[in-house]
C-alpha cells in the first residue's frame, strides 16, 4: 500500500511537531521548497521550545510526527509509550565544554573534584558522562549543578562553577560574555540524533511520502548548503539567530537513515538513563528494535536502511 | 397579624430575650419602649427574620417566619442605606417592584423624599448626609416599600424636635389612611403616647415584656398611663 | 448611576501622572547607572541605550508589532474568560457559604500548581491552538481572581442585604443592585491583579506552539543570551501590565464614586 | 485578645472536615475515571493507583522527603521575606496615598514580569544559592501579598483613625492597636494568596542551583517523561499549599474573632 | 480656649457651613442646638480636626488646629467603636497613654464602665451590644481619655430617658469636677438647658448661627430662653 500519494490527486495532511530548526533541517527546507506538495503532502509544522514538548504533543494526538532529539525518544521508549522511530535525520558531534581561564581546566581529566553546571536530565548530561569516561573518570568525581540551560553562562561568570554544559545555542553568548577569560573543550565522542518519530496515528503510506520528502531535502540541501541555511532562517522566522545558523550549519551531517550506530546510541543513552535516574522498561536491543519501524524509510529511500532487522 | 409564641433569644449562653409571647393585630400601631439593652431591636429582628428565636416561634398570619420578606418593612437603628445610591436612587430602590414607568417612579421617590424635608438632597449619596437627613432617607425608603407591617427602630432618635413632630405626623397619617400593622422602638413616652393605640413595656436582665397598656379599648387613657409607664421604666435596676 | 457630586465625596484620591512619572524616570536612573557601573555582569544588563537599539530594531523587523498584537489578543481572551469565571464563582461561594466550604479547598490545592507544569496535559489535551493558550492564562487569572472576589463578597455587611429583602428586592437584583456595587472595590483590586497574571501567564501559554508573542520572543532570544532584546520583552510585558491596571483602577475608580463612611 | 464571649458572633462560621473531604473525594473519582477512560491520552495522565505506587517507591528511596524538605524550607523562608516585605510596604503605602502614588505604578509594572525571566538575571546577582532562591520565592510573595494589604488598609474607615487620634494614640499604638486588626482580614486573605504563590514560585526557584526540591524533581522526571512521578510532585505542591492555606485561614479565624457589624 | 474666625465649610460646591466666628472658653459648657443637617457635626469636626475648613480658621490656644489630638476628645455620632475591642478594651485604649499598670488600668476602665451602667458588658464586643449600649461605651471611652475640650456629637441620643437622665449628670460632675471645656450637639432644648451655660442655635440653608444665648453672665434665665429657642427652632423653612 505504497505511493498512495502518487495515486491521488488530493493531498494528505501532516502534521509535524519540531522543536530545532538545525537538527531537523530537512523538515524546514522541504518546506521551503514546496517539496511536501510535491510528495501529495500538505505539511502543519508545529514548532515547541523543547523535544520533549514536541513530544508530548506526538504522544497526545497532537500531531502525527515529530522531531526529537535522541534522549526523549528513549525515555518515551522505556517508559513504554506508543512511538516508533522513523528514521535519524542529522548527527551533531560539535559539543563543547564551556570554562573560564581562571579555572584552569584544560583536559576532561581536570574535572576531577570540580564543580560542573548543566541542565539536569538533559542530553548534556549524558555528554559529560562521555567526557568523563574518556578522560578515565567516574561522574562521582565531579559536583554536578543542576542549572538551567541559560544560567550556565553568568554562573561560569560569576564563578559559582568550574565548567558548564549547555545547548549550542548559548556557546557564541558564552563566549562574548566571558571575553578573554573564555575557554571551551571540544568533545566529538557524542553522535547526537535528531530523530523523526511517529505517533500511534501515523500510517506507513503517509510516513513513507514524508521520509521521501526529506531524504529528497537532505540530497538537496548536500548540493547547495548555502541555499539550504537560507530556508532554515527563513522558515525559522526569528525563532534561530541567522549567525548561529550560518556559523553551526556545518557542524551537522544530514543524512536520513536507521543505521546500526543509531541503535548503538539508542541502547546506550537507555542504559545511562536507567541507571542514573532509575527509569523502568528495559534498554535492550528488543526493546528499541520493537521501537523503531523499518518500512517507511525502506519504501522511501531502502538503501538508507542499514540497520539489522534482528 | 403577627404572634410571637414563647419566643426567646439567646446569644451563645446568654439571654437576650426570656419567652415573650405577643400579638400585633391587623393595622394595630404598637409601641415597645424599654431601658437600652432591654431586648427591643432583638424583639423586631426576631419579627423582621433577621434573627431565628432559639426558643419558641413568630408566626406572620398564621405562618412561621422563616427569613426577610416584604410583607414586612424595616426602618433600621442604624439605617442601612446603599451607599452607592443617592437619597432618591435608595428610594426608588424600593419602589422598583411595583413596575411603575421609570420617569413615574422617580416622581414618585422625589415626592417620598419631599415628604420627609429632603427634597433638596435627593441627588446626594449617603455620605454627604447628615445623621438626622440619613434617618430621614431610611424612613422614606421603608414607607414607600408599602409593607403590610412596618417595624421601626427607633426611627426619629437622630431628629431635631421639629422635625421629629413633623414625621410623626407623616406616619400617623399613613398609618390612618394604609392601615399598616405598625410596631414603633422610642424612647420617647410622648412620642408613644401621641401615636400608639398600645404600648408595651419592656425591662432588662433578661429581656421581657412587663407591661401591656392598651389605650385602644378604653382601658387606659394617655393621661393615666404616662405616669404609670414613668414608674414602670424607672422601677428597673441599673 | 449618577456622578454630578461625587468628587466632594473623594476629594484628594484622584490619580495624577506626576508620581509615576518620578518613580518612572528613578528606575530608569537607577538601571543605567548600574548597567554602566558594570556591577550586573558583564553583558548580562543591557544598558537602557542597548535595549533601546534593540527594540527599535524589533520595531523596524516588524516582529516587535507582530509579538505585542498576538499576546495583546492571548492575554486579553484569557483574561476575559478567567476573569469571568474567577467574579461569578467568587459571587457565588461568597454568597453561599455550603458552596464555599466545598470549592475553596479544590482552589487552595490548585493554587500552588504552576500552569507550567501543566502545559503538558494541555498540550495533549487541547493541542497548541489559540484555544489552548487562553486557556493556560484563564487558569492563573481564574484562581486569583476567585480568591479576592469571594472575600470581598463573603465581608459584604448583612445590614445590606437585610434591607434589600426587607424590601421585596428579588434575588437577580439584589444581585446586581447591592452585592455587586458592595463587592465592586474588591473585584476591581482582583481584576488589577488578574490583569497583571494574565499577562505572566503568557510565560506558560506561549511555551509551546506559537510563533509570536512577547512570552515566546522571550524564550527564542533566551537561548541565544539575547539580552537586550529579551530586556525590550521584560519591559513590554511591564508596560502592558501598568497599562491595563491604570485603565481598571481609572476604570473603578469612575464606577466605584460613593465613599461607604 | 480575649476569646470567651466570641461564638456567640460569628456561629456558623466555623470550618469543618465534611465538605473538604466530599470535594477531595469527587476529585479523586473524576481523575480515577478519566485515567481509565483513557481519554486523557496514551501514559500523559496515571492512574491514581499508578500514582501511589509512584509515590511509594519515591518515599521508599528517600526522594519524596528530601525533596519536601528542600522545598518547604525554601518556600517558607521566601514567603517569610516576601509576606513581611508585602505587608510592612502595604501598610504604608496604604496609610500614605502620596508614598502608594510612587510606589503602586513599579508593583504594577513589575506584577506581569515572570520571575522566570528573571533567573538568569537573579543568577546573575545573587549566584545559585538558597538565598538566591529565596529571592525568587519572595518576589513573587511580595508583589501579590502587596496589593491586598495595600487594598485592605486604604480601606480601613476614617472613623477608626480619627478616634484613635483623638485618644491621644501613638503613631505605633495606632498601627498595631488599629491598622493591624482593621486591615486582618486583608492580611489574612493576603497571606492565603501569597502562600499558593510560595510553593508556585518553586518552579522558577528550584530552576537551577537545585540537587532536591518538589520542583526540581518535577523538572528532571518531566524530562523523562515520568508523568506518574510528576503527578506525585503535582499532588506534594497541591497538598502543601492546601495546608499551608488552612493554617493561615484557621489561625486567621482564631484571631479575628469580633464581627464588624 | 477654642476660636473659630470665619470659619466656612464647603462640600464641593455646597456650602455647608457659612462664615462662622464663635468662641469656647476655656471650661465652658456650650450646646449646639439646631434642626438637622444645619451643620452641627461638620462645625464639630473642624474643631476636632477632621475637616479642614475651606475658609476661616479654628484656634486651639491661639495655635491653629491642623489635625486631631489628644486635647480634644470626640463622642462621635456613630460611636467609632473599635470592634476588635470588649467595652472594657475600648475604654482602655484610651487609658494606656497614661501609662498606669495594667491591673490600675483595667480597674480604672471597669469603673468607667460602671459609671455609664454597662459593669455586666465590660467583657462584651461592640458587635454584641445594643444601640444604647455602644453610645455608653463611646461615652465612658471618650471620658476616661480626659481631655481638655471635650466634644460631643447627640451622645445621648439612643438612651432611654432614665439612662439618659443618669449620664446627664455623670457629665454634669465630670464637668464641675476637672473643668473641661464642653461643647455638646443634642436635639434636645431642655436637655441644653439643664446642662449648658450656653446655647448657640444655628440654622440651616447654608448652616449658620442665628443666636447665642448666655445663661451664665445673668442675660438670660432659663426660663425666658426655652420660648425663645424653641421659636427660634421652628421659624426657620423646611
Ligand atoms: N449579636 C449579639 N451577640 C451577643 N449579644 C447581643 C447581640 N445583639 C444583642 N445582644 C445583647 O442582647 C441584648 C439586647 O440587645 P438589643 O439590641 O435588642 O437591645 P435594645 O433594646 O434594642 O437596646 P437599645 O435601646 O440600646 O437599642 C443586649 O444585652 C445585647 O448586649
Ligand atoms: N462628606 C460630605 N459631603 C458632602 N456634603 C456633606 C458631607 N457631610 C455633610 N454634608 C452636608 O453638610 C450639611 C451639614 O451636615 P452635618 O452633618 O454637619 O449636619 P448636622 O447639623 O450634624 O445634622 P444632624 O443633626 O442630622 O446630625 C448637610 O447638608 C450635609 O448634606
Ligand atoms: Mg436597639
Ligand atoms: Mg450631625
Amino acid at each position: 500500500s505504497t505511493g498512495a500519494a502518487d495515486r491521488t490527486t488530493a493531498t494528505t495532511p501532516v502534521t509535524i511537531a519540531g522543536s530545532d530548526y538545525l537538527g531537523g533541517a530537512p523538515v524546514y527546507t522541504a518546506a521551503q521548497d514546496k517539496r511536501w506538495a510535491a510528495n501529495g503532502l500538505t505539511s502543519h509544522l508545529q514548532s515547541f521550545a523543547t523535544g520533549r514538548d514536541a513530544l508530548n504533543a506526538v504522544l497526545g494526538g497532537q500531531a502525527e510526527y515529530g522531531v526529537v532529539g535522541d534522549l526523549p525518544a528513549v525515555s518515551a521508549i522505556l517508559g513504554g509509550r506508543d512511538i516508533k522511530v522513523l528514521a535519524a535525520l542529522s548527527s551533531f558531534t560539535d559539543w563543547r565544554l564551556l570554562t573560564t581561564t581562571s579555572a584552569r581546566i584544560t583536559s576532561f581529566a581536570d574535572l576531577k573534584g570540580r564543580k560542573v553546571g548543566l541542565p539536569e536530565g538533559t542530553n548534556v548530561q549524558y555528554a559529560l558522562t562521555g567526557m568523563l569516561t574518556e578522560a578515565g573518570l567516574k561522574p562521582a568525581d565531579v559536583t554536578l549543578v543542576n542549572l538551567a540551560p541559560n544560567q550556565i553562562t553568568a554562573s561560569l561568570a560569576r564563578g559559582d562553577i568550574d565548567a558548564g554544559l549547555t545547548f549550542p545555542s548559548f556557546y557564541d553568548a558564552t563566549g562574548t560574555t566571558l571575553g578573554t577569560k573564555y575557554r571551551e573543550l571540544r568533545y566529538a565522542g557524542y553522535p547526537f540524533r535528531t530523530l523523526l518519530i511517529a505517533g500511534p496515528g501515523a500510517n506507513t503510506s503517509t510516513s513513507t511520502a514524508v521520509l521521501r520528502t526529506l531524504t529528497a531535502a537532505t540530497a538537496a540541501a548536500a548540493k547547495d548548503p548555502s541555499a539550504a541555511r537560507k530556508a532554515v532562517i527563513t522558515q525559522a522566522a526569528g525563532a534561530v539567530q541567522p549567525a548561529f545558523v550560518n556559523r553551526h550549519f556545518a557542524s551537522y551531517d544530514y543524512d536520513v537513515t536507521l543505521d546500526r550506530p543509531l541503535l548503538d546510541l539508542l541502547l546506550d543513552e537507555g542504559t545511562w538513563a536507567k541507571s542514573t535516574q532509575k527509569l523502568p522498561g528495559t534498554p535492550d536491543r528488543a526493546t528499541f528494535l520493537n521501537h523503531i519501524d523499518r518500512a517507511p524509510l525502506t519504501a522511501a529511500a531502502a538503501t538508507a536502511v542499514t540497520l539489522p532487522a534482528k | 397579624m403577627i404572634r410571637l409564641e414563647g419566643v426567646e433569644v439567646r446569644y451563645g449562653d446568654a439571654l437576650a430575650v426570656a419567652a415573650t409571647d405577643l400579638e400585633f393585630a391587623q393595622g394595630s400601631f404598637t409601641s415597645l419602649l424599654g431601658p437600652t439593652g432591654c431586648g427591643k431591636s432583638t424583639l423586631l429582628n426576631v419579627v423582621a427574620g433577621f434573627v431565628p428565636p432559639s426558643g419558641g416561634r413568630a408566626l406572620m398570619d398564621g405562618a412561621p417566619v422563616t427569613g426577610p420578606g416584604s410583607d414586612r418593612g424595616m426602618v433600621f437603628q442604624h439605617y442601612a442605606l446603599l451607599p452607592w445610591f443617592t437619597a432618591r436612587g435608595n428610594v426608588e430602590f424600593a419602589l422598583k417592584r411595583f413596575g411603575l414607568p421609570r420617569a413615574e417612579r422617580r416622581a414618585h421617590a422625589l415626592r417620598a423624599l419631599d415628604d420627609v424635608g429632603l427634597a433638596d438632597a435627593a441627588e446626594k449619596y449617603p455620605a454627604q448626609l447628615s445623621g438626622g437627613m440619613r434617618q430621614r432617607v431610611a424612613l422614606a425608603r421603608a414607607l414607600a416599600a408599602e409593607p403590610r407591617v412596618l417595624l421601626m427602630d427607633e426611627p426619629f432618635g437622630a431628629l431635631d424636635a421639629i422635625t421629629r413632630r413633623r414625621m410623626q405626623q407623616l406616619l400617623a397619617e399613613l398609618w390612618r389612611r394604609t392601615g399598616t400593622t405598625v410596631v414603633l422602638v422610642t424612647h420617647d413616652v410622648d412620642e408613644a403616647l401621641v401615636l400608639s393605640q398600645r404600648i408595651v413595656v419592656m425591662a432588662a436582665g433578661p429581656g421581657r415584656v412587663i407591661a401591656d397598656h392598651r389605650m385602644d379599648d378604653g382601658t387606659a387613657s394617655p393621661e393615666d398611663t404616662r405616669p404609670r409607664i414613668v414608674a414602670q421604666l424607672d422601677t428597673e435596676p441599673r | 448611576m449618577a456622578r454630578a457630586a461625587a468628587p466632594s465625596v473623594r476629594r484628594g484620591k484622584t490619580a495624577s501622572t506626576g508620581p509615576p512619572l518620578v518613580s518612572a524616570g528613578l528606575l530608569l536612573l537607577l538601571w543605567w547607572a548600574a548597567a554602566r557601573a558594570g556591577v550586573l555582569g558583564d553583558g548580562l544588563v543591557p544598558t537602557p541605550w542597548q535595549t533601546l537599539k534593540a527594540a527599535h530594531a524589533m520595531w523596524a523587523d516588524g516582529t516587535l508589532a507582530a509579538d505585542l498584537r498576538a499576546s495583546l489578543a492571548r492575554a486579553g481572551q484569557g483574561f476575559a474568560y478567567g476573569a469571568t469565571a474567577g467574579v461569578a464563582l467568587g459571587f457565588l461561594t461568597g454568597h453561599r457559604p455550603r458552596v464555599a466550604a466545598l470549592v475553596s479547598p479544590v482552589m487552595s490545592f490548585l493554587r500552588p500548581i504552576p500552569a507550567i507544569a501543566l502545559v503538558p496535559l494541555i498540550t495533549a489535551w487541547f493541542g497548541i491552538g489559540e484555544q489552548a493558550k487562553h486557556l493556560v492564562i484563564a487558569y492563573a487569572v481564574f484562581l486569583a481572581v476567585w480568591l479576592y472576589v469571594h472575600d470581598g463578597v463573603a465581608r459584604i455587611p448583612a445590614d445590606y442585604r437585610r434591607a434589600a429583602r426587607t424590601l421585596g428586592v428579588p434575588a437577580w437584583r439584589r444581585l446586581t443592585e447591592v452585592l455587586l456595587p458592595a463587592a465592586a472595590p474588591s473585584v476591581v483590586t482582583a481584576l488589577r491583579h488578574g490583569a497583571g497574571l494574565a499577562f505572566l501567564a503568557l510565560v506558560a501559554a506561549e511555551l509551546g506552539g506559537a510563533q509570536s508573542g512577547i512570552a515566546y520572543r522571550l524564550q527564542v532570544d533566551g537561548q541565544f543570551l539575547r539580552t537586550d532584546h529579551m530586556f525590550v520583552g521584560i519591559i513590554e510585558l511591564g508596560l502592558l501590565g501598568l497599562a491595563a491596571d491604570a485603565l481598571i483602577a481609572l476604570t473603578g475608580r469612575r464606577l466605584i464614586h460613593w465613599s461607604t463612611s
